[in-house]
């Protein structure tokens, strides 16, 4: 976090600069299939950040090393278009987007029922076309609904979402701004039937009743976002039939 | 590998073309459906989306402010590169940039460069201190047959609708970058034993060598790329070099229709 | 690859669980016998040792002198990095960084600098023209389990007892690094089906996901991570968030009383 | 193509600055079996271009997931060395260069009768040690010569020759200077017997006209071309019988 | 070797700046068998040099295609800490450190009877966590120590040692100063037993008598060093009775 | 990897050892037929060419300008380096430079530097501003034995031809590297048991240790290396450090006659 309090992200009436209330979230638009190659695939739209994401497989994982005898592996790979920051980024892979790769798979390990499919593997290939803070919830949120397009048996859909804190004061889905200039993000993934997580990374500064206040506020935004996953899914399948 | 599938498709594909046709009932210089969006990446200082039959292409410019080179002090620089990552299909594996990717990126780098579209005079800030860099970057999401008809024309089409992002630098206002002709590329395969235009993914798993032509408005040649395996005669290329003109001008029309600078 | 160890393993582990008991015959929030030692190696301008139960991580702290960033004209830069080479156990293959190191060296990173404990502009030598970069690199030659909280607390270890080469870059004398906070990390590991504080190297190997939590003097969460195959719920993670308190303030005093800046 | 045209490279009289014609090529030296390791060899010097080629296999192509049932794969290797060029090019691959193998190897496989060796592969290792313009035509027709040299059987040989337009005028076989101010650069690679291309790759301005010319240049060159490379290998075999 | 001679390196006293006689080496420290998880390991303080050493196997070797059916594979890593020089450095190998992995290796393997154990792989990590002038002879006293304490059988253990030149003349173990400033330094393995050795570089400028006259100190401090490596060992194996 | 090959071949030998022979009918000191070419390649500011029995170097020398280092303000610098590329025999593999050779670069490196041939001071140009970079770069194109003598030898051979090409930095006029010493390499391979001068690619193949050394116009030792497995006794090394000498002069001269500078 950058955590330079003389910028303002508040508005006198409680608002924020964009004008959402502090548990107000950006709008989500999702659709699903929108790739002809892929077994599966999702276009996220959460604010102004636009991640797609295709699945192929299961396919028997090769080289026989990467092979597990009672599960498949899921193989996520998350990565930022050059033209997809404000400064335009190399091309490849970074050691950010190594760590958001490592423990989005291993969220989605979490949720896909591995062991239905031994030796095989499972890919994830999350691509941000633009990015304004948000992109890795953006990501797992397509994952889990290209998974879902791609008839992968799954224990629950995850949610990616995040809360933050701008100004001493806990919001909702923290934009480029807030991100800069706020003082905490708390990312999580979150399974919309239980409310358990199987995403959680956060960096700032959060007392214990702020955590609380964020995670009420990251429940609260998964269903609805589910909501819109959920919609997005059936309209494939209303398309498809 | 055993490639049975290749093998009985060739025969397939042989089949069709010497009945004059082919597997999704295009006749020989036809081109599958195409659209095309400008304008359509946030961050990206110009973008475009081409959907060609089932392939999609984004590219997106970016620019940076450096030093110029010693011998061309006055010049900024532009530079297209391509990414072949394995959202794109399933023969796409994870790594450093393939050959197939090198060779996209620069067989669409060469046709725009080589058409002086741009004057790389008006990319410089600050002679001998300053120039802008711009970087156009293509990222295939979908290959189905042709990415590099496909990417030149996303290439060209971002280009024209970007604009110079000179506050964020202090270089003066935001303006448009200033794109004075229209380069399109246009590719035939060896399919089935002849040519054929913008083949698809089906007839180039099943065909031979593929030509790149890049054409300006004026209908010269600024690039030209034969790959894969095969040749070709002179009368041969004679033939799709005339192909070319026609699709090149109404692929121009499109791009130009977009919208732009 | 057959993994039959840890399916017995997991099933041994889950049996110890149900009674409560945890392998080594610890309790569920017991760590292992931490050993603690500073200023440990020539050349680096601030070190630390930390030996875990049969963990073993070193810390070392060096500066750079560099250019500042451009939207940072007065502040300095901390980096932590993590490094697990084939030294540190069996399955530690040689090659660029792994995504395990990564992750290792960026969670320890965040805890450190989002804590706040180092003024960045107190690393500042020249407004806009120099300042310093601080480097800490963590080593693990032995990995028993663990090796987060062990590299974390060997980094805020290494730092506290840094002296800031001045001299050696003509920028002044030489004097101690100002530190003003203690941020601590502690680790949970789900084993046997619940959360265990410190998983050594078996149950790391029979367990499932890990949550770690970096929390500063007052409490406050710096930083999270879950890492590897599994879910939680919030009732759980209440538990822990409350368990991690008590065993932070027990660490941030063996860090104070082994001196420091 | 640099396409400065405020640079003259034409005098008076039409000719050249080195006083070449405009349909006159550069003097080509070869030698066949130069290297006494490989399975085939040759030199070329193409004007100050120095291009040597070694020849290696057909082997067992190893790893096997490159193996193909049908057929040999022809791995090609193009190559500057460091002392090359003007400025010193750091050791290892480039972009450019790893094009120009691809290019290249996609040529030599079309003459090549890779049906003859399944599963193994033919290794073409060619190496720039002096370049002044036409490398990646000295590297065709040295790894020809090599190929021819190592006894596989092909359908053709072939020569790799460019034209190009300097002062708006057609020119044969472009040299350093040409090249860096000129206005196209149209390099193939020719099978002298049918007159049929194995490559082609082209940069600059050209009408349909201009190219037209630049491919009657380059069928007439590579004839000449063509003489060389068979008297290079006559003499190889005459020597070694 | 820097070869600066205008840095005193010698007292009027004809000692050295840090008191020691011309053929006297700095202290040296070792102990076996401090790292839990390897097979074999050492720590070796020689001077302010800090080396520590793990060897893992032997082990079946893969890939199998660095398999020797006649032996074992011996695979040393020697590595420098980003800490452990005045400068930090980057994190991964450079050319200095993969050239000192390749001698050392290969004089390891002059040691140990790889012939007992084919298709297997000995690794060996050599960390230098400090360094002051003659880490590779520390690494290689180091390595003797982890693969004896790892029960592989050798021929000899190898004492790694190093003696140079300063001011025109030869001494002992150079340190530091006298390593950037002097003007020779020649690094050698020694087998104790014999005198035979299994480690040689040298560079700077040293007469075939100066070199004698480093031979033969190198050759008195190994049986001093030697006798240090046994004590560590010894105590190891006393401590675990 | 079974190496039946090579055991027969050790065996072979260790016969002709025993009777003082060798395979190729040279006696044990005796060197192949060496051929030394000059100022071959068009680019490079110095080269050479050595033909070495069937081994063949290529070595080339380029300048560039640089900022000196902040510690030697008027100084140039020396590199060499050496590609093994797959061109120079079947058991070379593309892909980062190996271990081989690295090693073969640094140790012909070495020994070039410590003989002190070049007057690192004379490569300023500016001081503290910019001085030249001499880089050196060997390109075995064959290797049939003993590429560490043929690199030195086209290495040094290379430097005495050398051409500053000041007039195309404009630092001055072009004007010949001042070299004032020749460093020669001679190396020994145990063969059957002993040591031979000049191993041929069959001795190399069933032999094992080498023995690298460099020595200066006035017999002084510059650079030593032992390399592979093996070990050797103080008077063996006696007996070849004498033979070096002899067949140091021969190649000295070799190189001096060859012209230069």
């Amino acid at each position: 976090m950058g955590g330079y309090g003389d910028v303002k992200l508040l508005n006198d009436d409680g608002t924020r600069l964009d004008g959402r209330k502090v548990d107000e979230m950006r709008s989500v638009e999702i659709k699903a299939g929108i790739l002809p190659n892929a077994d599966g695939s999702a276009w996220v739209k959460h604010g102004l950040n636009v991640a797609i994401c295709a699945v192929y497989g299961p396919v028997e994982a090769h080289p026989r090393k990467i092979q597990r005898q009672d599960r498949a592996v899921i193989d996520v790979r998350y990565n930022m278009a050059p033209f997809s920051t404000s400064d335009r980024i190399r091309p490849g892979y970074n050691r950010r987007s190594r760590e958001i790769s490592k423990v989005t798979a291993e969220a989605l390990e979490s949720v896909v029922l591995v062991e239905r499919f031994p030796r095989s593997k499972i890919s994830v290939e999350i691509e941000i076309l633009a990015a304004e803070a948000g992109t890795r919830c953006a990501g797992i949120t397509a994952a889990s609904v290209a998974l879902a397009d791609a008839g992968i048996p799954m224990r629950d859909l995850i949610v990616g979402v995040a809360s933050g804190k701008i100004e001493d004061t806990v919001v909702l889905d923290l934009d480029k701004a807030e991100d800069n200039y706020g003082q905490a993000d708390l990312p999580v993934g979150i399974l919309p039937t239980t409310g358990d997580l199987a995403f959680l990374q956060m960096d700032g500064d959060l007392s214990p009743d702020e955590f609380n206040l964020c995670m009420e506020y990251n429940q609260k935004a998964a269903k609805e976002i589910h909501e819109v996953m959920i919609k997005a899914l059936k309209e494939k399948y209303e398309e498809g039939a | 590998m055993v490639e049975l599938v290749p093998q009985l498709l060739r025969q397939e594909l042989a089949d069709l073309a010497a009945m004059g046709k082919r597997r999704d009932g295009r006749s020989q210089w036809e081109s599958r459906h195409i659209e095309l969006e400008v304008d359509c990446l946030y961050n990206a200082d110009g973008s475009a989306k081409v959907t060609w039959g089932d392939t999609i292409v984004y590219a997106g410019v970016k620019f940076e402010i450096r030093q110029p080179w010693p011998d061309r002090p006055s010049e900024g620089s532009l530079m297209c590169g391509a990414e072949l990552r394995p959202i794109a299909g399933k023969k796409y594996e994870p790594g450093p940039p393939s050959p197939e990717s090198i060779e996209l990126g620069r067989v669409v780098d060469r046709g725009i460069r080589e058409s002086g579209c741009i004057d790389l005079g008006s990319l410089c800030v600050i002679p001998g201190e300053s120039v802008y860099g711009v970087m156009v970057d293509i990222h295939v999401v979908s290959d189905s047959g042709n990415i590099f008809d496909a990417s030149a024309l996303a290439a060209i089409a971002a280009l024209r609708t970007t604009i110079v992002p000179a506050s964020k630098f202090d270089t003066g206002e935001d303006h448009p970058l200033k794109i004075t002709k229209t380069p399109i590329m246009c590719s035939f395969t060896r399919v089935g034993g002849r040519f054929v235009m913008d083949a698809n993914a089906d007839e180039e798993l099943g065909g031979d060598e593929r030509i790149h032509i890049t054409l300006g408005d004026d209908g010269h040649l600024h690039s030209l790329q034969k790959g894969l395996k095969g040749v070709f005669s002179p009368a041969e290329f004679a033939e799709i070099l005339e192909v070319s003109q026609n699709q090149c001008d109404v692929l121009r029309k499109m791009v130009e229709s977009a919208g732009g600078n």
